[in-house]
């Protein structure tokens, strides 16, 4: 994986974008493509390519989410309408939709009801340029859940959009603190590419359910704000666990 | 009730701790309501109309009794205390309290009057002087052309042509959502657009129960048709329990009511918004039960049948007996003498 | 449109379960403020103030103008707040939040009605002549306790300030630059400062400095002005839940305390600004003095 | 306006003749508007107050969500023009008129039972008509009856009045104590001062006071403003005086309200 730092309006140089005779090369956010063969970035960030899937895209932390389609997000019920939930994503973006019958099993009798500021963690099903975002909270294909649905008790961090992606990425985004602190502490964890993460600290809200969910969303809090590198992370993770 | 000019009063004393009415707060549940209304094996829940309760006050401590609407618990407590300002009513163990004054809560069943104050897609929102806008959606009215038509796509984009915003109409609430919105209906040739009338309204009239004075009272008829004198025809009044009030001249159906041919009796016209012609004479007298609505609400009575037809006789006969040198105008110390004619007639 | 951030439900229960059990997101006690970082601008009285992730900036700024013809002995000093968009989603450009009046209001009371700031040493020659002494107060960035960093940076920045220094001699006003004289620092009376405690469980548990999400879920809030004289400046309790009286003497009481620490903190502050610039002051007049005489002939 | 409070230590009587724990009169109406759903009419001494209520009833929708389920307050006073000595037109955007009206919103919503009228709108217009002191006190209390005519379940009655302090040292016009006097020294010649209940309009501008608003003839505070600078050791003297003033405005209002109910239960 290479990595190169670009500015907005650099031109790409030939030699990173990928070249596969088979396979159409994908751009991904922050490239444009200006016929015949010129790719340009609109966004300043390091480039990055997966020659596997034959795709480029750039990389960077900062600025606001913005939903692009099969994004895992955290976001929150604003109320319900007709047969849609309305959700807030991020507060900078028009609500987008969920249908009530878009989660697992879900029919008119038995889907869930949720209340206005409940957390759900969803999928963008379509975010199309002119109209409402549409959520799911299943796999449409199998009608299987896959982790997706409404986010029971625990607690709502909020880190950078860039950091977020780390954390899916997990180590190989760099991020080690999960796997650190779940060495010590049962917690579980949902990520939303909206910079959102959602931590529980298992069965009870027993002192040591709380403190070990503080405990998780400081140490994330502080990776995303001081940008660390492992050997800090886990330097963080020893101080917290220390602390416990 | 206009703001009163006081002479100057001795100032109150001080020691409002020792006031009369402190004495009331000291309620005793045995003494004043009983149990009367369990021991008798009464169906009718019994108030407690002399006794008045007002917001914080204890009502009981006993746990036996049941937290109904104007009461509520305190925190960390099981005491009842009173919300409102208002009477105790009883139903079983159950405790509620009526307040005197309140906007109208809608419930299952009511004749209303409202007025159309939006109109949606497939139905039109309505003031009913709830805390809500009532709804009535386009399945709620009998659409011309027989109540068994069906509800087409034309109907939704036509929906003007029915009701338009501004537009006024007696319904009965069909059903109340949980949050007290009322959904309305008119599928009834009771019910439906109202014209060749005069409208009125009549505030503080909700709350419920016996407690309510100085409005109108939920009674078996709400629409009844006068026939008044002075060459005036007869009238329809319409007492609506929200406190709306609609008086209008007697327009015979242009068909005979039959089971069978009621469906034809539902033509566009039920739906015009044009005034029949109205003598001067029946002006007149609309114009007079309108003041003797205004006058016993203004003297603290109860609106009903009975007293709007007592008190436009009285007025009728004082009109007679009198010089017109007042006109018809029914308002201050004439329409008092009315109010106290009729209650002691 | 961006609009309001509103905390979910889940986060409202764990904050609320959290502080039950004496517990807070950022690890703090609960009547532990944030590290009140103070920095100052090159000018005087530019302050920039600091608490936790909150952040704002305080500035002041005079001219000389005629006096209100009804205070002829005064001076004018207006307080003007700004909340800038990119402190939270929910400040607009233009439209004044509900916030920012509360705020302007309690600064006005807090520093303006308690006569913190002599307004009549800023009189130059009555009815004619005065100082128009203007504090603007942005607030850049919003996680909470808004009240506290803005009263705590107007103070700071008002002791930092230092008008120009004028000569009357009779009807005549001469004002120096700061390079002919050493500008005045402002006479202040006493220096009050804000302390507001949120109150949760009706009022069994407060928080001071609590942050943006704290905020949203407490039921009240108090706002307490002190000096460190023990003096209270102002009260304020807008409705929210009602709490014992008693509450509200024992929190005046742990206000004076906060308030004498964060006195301590921006004295200490204000004092290391003061040496830092006392070199370069004097380096600065020997300059000015040099350069006078060459200046002259073309003069 | 200089006021002479020294003669207040010969008699211990106020300016108007009262002792320090006297309330000036209050009478008061409730229904006095026939075309509001709730209304009041509120005396507190020479301060006049013109209180209606609409309500709840579904207004505009603001903003578009729903507000949390609880019905929305909205506040507004107007001062008439003559109320006060001078004569003068106070303009829409005036802050202390909004934080007048922002402290009655504020104190309402938690003392009204709202959870049951999500969506709809009570709105409270509150006319001054004559000031002299204790203004925010008079408004609260007149809102309250308005607010129980109009039949709103509430907790309790809110009930508001102010109590001042005798002690000069910290009144605005007074001459500012230097900073280097320390707390101790200037107490000896307080000792005689003493707390002073529901201040008229020339005490408020000459005396420290505070604004208290109770639940009821509970001592829990919903309200409490003070706006004027005072040693923190009158505090607790002030709010123990102005609580206990609640207490007895509580039942002066109450018994209005009793009055008022008897003769519509005698009448109907």
């Amino acid at each position: 994986m290479e990595t190169t730092p670009v500015l907005p309006g650099d031109i790409l140089p030939s030699e990173l974008i990928p070249h596969s005779t088979n396979k159409a090369v994908k751009l991904g956010p922050g490239l444009r493509h200006i016929p015949p063969s010129t790719v340009k970035a609109t966004i300043s960030g390091t480039v990055t390519s997966d020659l596997r899937k034959n795709a480029i895209w750039i990389e960077y932390n900062g600025g606001r989410y913005i939903p692009t389609p099969s994004d895992l997000i955290i976001a929150q019920i604003l109320r319900s309408a007709g047969e849609h939930y309305t959700v807030q994503i991020t507060p900078h973006y028009p609500p987008a939709l969920l249908p009530h019958l878009s989660f697992e099993g879900a029919t008119k009798k038995t889907r869930p009801q949720l209340k206005p500021g409940d957390l759900i963690y969803a999928r963008i099903a379509a975010a199309p340029k002119h109209a409402d975002i549409e959520l799911e909270c299943f796999n449409s294909q199998t009608g299987k859940g896959e982790g997706l649905g409404p986010l029971k008790g625990g607690m709502c961090f909020d880190v950078s959009v860039g950091f977020a992606r780390e954390v899916i990425k997990g180590r190989r985004g760099g991020v080690v603190v999960l796997e650190e602190l779940s060495e010590k502490l049962g917690f579980e964890v949902a990520v939303g590419r909206n910079g959102r993460l959602w931590v529980e600290g298992g069965e009870g809200e027993r002192s040591g359910g709380l403190k070990h969910v503080i405990a998780v969303g400081r140490c994330l809090q502080v990776c995303d704000e001081k940008g660390l590198d492992e050997r800090g992370q886990r330097e963080l993770v020893r101080q917290v666990l220390k602390g416990l | 009730m206009p703001i009163s000019i006081l002479p100057p009063a001795p100032a109150p004393s001080i020691s409002y701790g020792a006031d009369p009415s402190d004495s009331d707060d000291d309620f005793d549940l045995d003494g004043d309501i009983d149990m009367e209304g369990t021991s008798r094996g009464l169906k009718r829940p019994r108030t407690s109309q002399r006794h008045i309760v007002t917001p914080g006050e204890l009502v009981t401590d006993d746990t036996q009794w049941m937290r109904g609407h104007g009461a509520y618990h305190p925190p960390d407590s099981t005491a009842i205390h009173s919300s409102v300002f208002g009477t105790i009513l009883k139903t079983n163990k159950l405790l509620s309290i009526i307040p005197l004054r309140a906007r109208y809560t809608p419930e299952i069943g009511d004749l209303v009057i409202g007025r159309i104050i939006e109109v949606q897609q497939r139905r039109w929102k309505v003031e009913v002087a709830a805390p809500l806008l009532a709804s009535l959606p386009l399945s709620g009215i009998n659409l011309p052309g027989g109540a068994l038509r069906r509800r087409t796509a034309v109907d939704e984009l036509n929906i003007r042509n029915f009701f338009t915003e501004g537009d006024l109409l007696v319904a009965e609430v069909q059903s109340v959502y949980e949050s007290g919105q009322a959904t309305l209906h008119t599928r009834s040739t009771k019910y439906g657009k109202l014209r060749n009338g005069f409208f009125m309204s009549v505030s503080g009239a909700g709350g419920g129960g016996l407690a309510r004075k100085g409005g109108i009272a939920r009674s078996r008829r709400q629409v009844f048709t006068l026939s008044t004198g002075r060459g005036g025809g007869d009238i329809d009044v319409i007492l609506g329990v929200n406190g709306f009030i609609w008086i209008a001249k007697h327009v015979k159906p242009k068909m005979e009511e039959g089971p069978n041919r009621l469906e034809e009796s539902v033509s566009m016209d039920v739906y015009s918004s044009q005034n029949n012609d109205i003598g001067v004479e029946t002006r007149r007298e609309i114009a007079r039960v309108a003041g003797v609505i205004r006058a016993l609400v203004e003297g603290g009575r109860r609106v009903d049948e009975e007293m709007v037809v007592k008190a436009y006789e009285v007025s009728l006969e004082m009109e007679e007996g009198m010089d017109v040198e007042g006109g018809d105008f029914l308002g201050g110390e004439k329409g008092r003498r009315v109010v106290e004619a009729v209650m002691s007639g | 449109m961006p609009r309001e951030v509103e905390l979910s439900n889940n986060e409202r229960d764990f904050i609320l379960g959290a502080l039950r059990q004496g517990l807070r997101l950022d690890g703090r006690g609960q009547d532990v403020y944030r590290e009140l970082e103070i920095s100052f601008g090159e000018e005087y009285g530019v302050v920039d103030v600091r608490l936790g992730k909150t952040r704002i900036v305080a500035r002041i700024s005079c001219e000389v103008v005629a006096p209100y013809p009804d205070r002829k002995f005064d001076g004018v000093f207006v307080i003007s707040t700004e909340f800038s968009p990119m402190a939270s989603p929910a400040f607009e450009v233009g439209r004044q939040n509900q916030d920012e009046i509360i705020l302007s209001r309690i600064l006005e009371k807090a520093i303006r009605r308690s006569s913190a700031l002599d307004t009549e040493s800023l009189c130059i020659i009555a009815g004619s002549k005065c100082f128009s002494l203007r504090a603007d107060i942005h607030v850049l960035d919003h996680d909470g306790n808004l009240i506290d960093t803005a009263c705590a940076g107007l103070v700071t920045a008002l002791q930092h300030f230092k008008r120009p220094d004028v000569e009357v001699q009779g009807e005549k006003v001469t004002i120096f630059t700061a390079r002919e004289r050493e500008p005045v620092p402002l006479s202040m009376l006493h220096h009050p400062l804000c302390v507001t405690f949120s109150y949760y469980d009706g009022g069994q548990i407060a928080l001071l400095d609590a942050t943006f999400a704290e905020e949203q879920v407490r039921e009240g809030e108090i706002i307490v002005t002190m000096n460190r004289n023990g003096e209270v400046c102002q009260i304020a309790k807008y409705g929210g839940v009602a709490v014992d009286a008693l509450a509200i003497l024992s929190w005046t009481n742990m206000a004076l305390v906060k308030v004498q620490a964060m006195t301590k903190v921006i004295q200490a502050r204000l004092k290391e600004d003061a040496e830092r610039r006392d070199k370069d002051g004097i380096a600065a007049e020997l300059r000015a003095d040099n350069d006078r005489p060459s200046e002259r002939p073309h003069g | 306006m200089p006021l002479d409070t020294s003669s207040y230590s010969l008699a211990l009587l106020r300016l108007d003749g009262r002792r320090w724990n006297e309330l000036r009169r209050i009478h008061a109406q409730i229904s006095t508007q026939a075309a509001v759903d709730g209304s009041s009419y509120l005396e507190m001494g020479n301060t006049k107050i013109i209180c209606t209520v609409t309500g709840p009833a579904e207004g505009r929708r603001v903003g578009g969500g729903g507000s949390g389920g609880e019905a929305t307050i909205q506040v507004e006073i107007s001062v008439a023009g003559f109320s006060g000595v001078d004569r003068k037109k106070s303009g829409r955007g005036d802050r202390r008129i909004f934080e007048l009206s922002y402290t009655i919103e504020q104190a309402v919503q938690t003392t009204l039972h709202t959870q049951n009228y999500s969506g709809s709108t009570i709105s409270i217009n509150l006319h001054v008509l004559t000031q002299d002191g204790s203004l925010l006190a008079a408004l609260i209390n007149a809102a309250t009856l308005a607010l129980i005519d109009a039949g709103v379940p509430m907790s309790d009655y809110l009930c508001a009045c102010t109590a001042g302090s005798t002690t000069n040292t910290a009144s605005s016009k007074g001459a500012p104590r230097p900073q280097a006097a320390l707390p101790g020294l200037s107490s000896l010649d307080e000792e005689a001062d003493d707390p002073l209940l529901d201040l008229n309009g020339l005490e408020e501008q000459e005396l420290p006071f505070l604004t208290v608003g109770t639940l009821g003839a509970s001592e829990k505070v919903v309200v409490c403003i003070m706006e004027t600078r005072v040693q923190a050791t009158r505090l607790e003297e002030m709010l123990a005086v102005g609580v206990d003033g609640c207490k007895r405005v509580r039942s002066i209002m109450d018994s209005v309200v009793r009055d008022h109910g008897k003769r519509m239960v005698d009448e109907g």
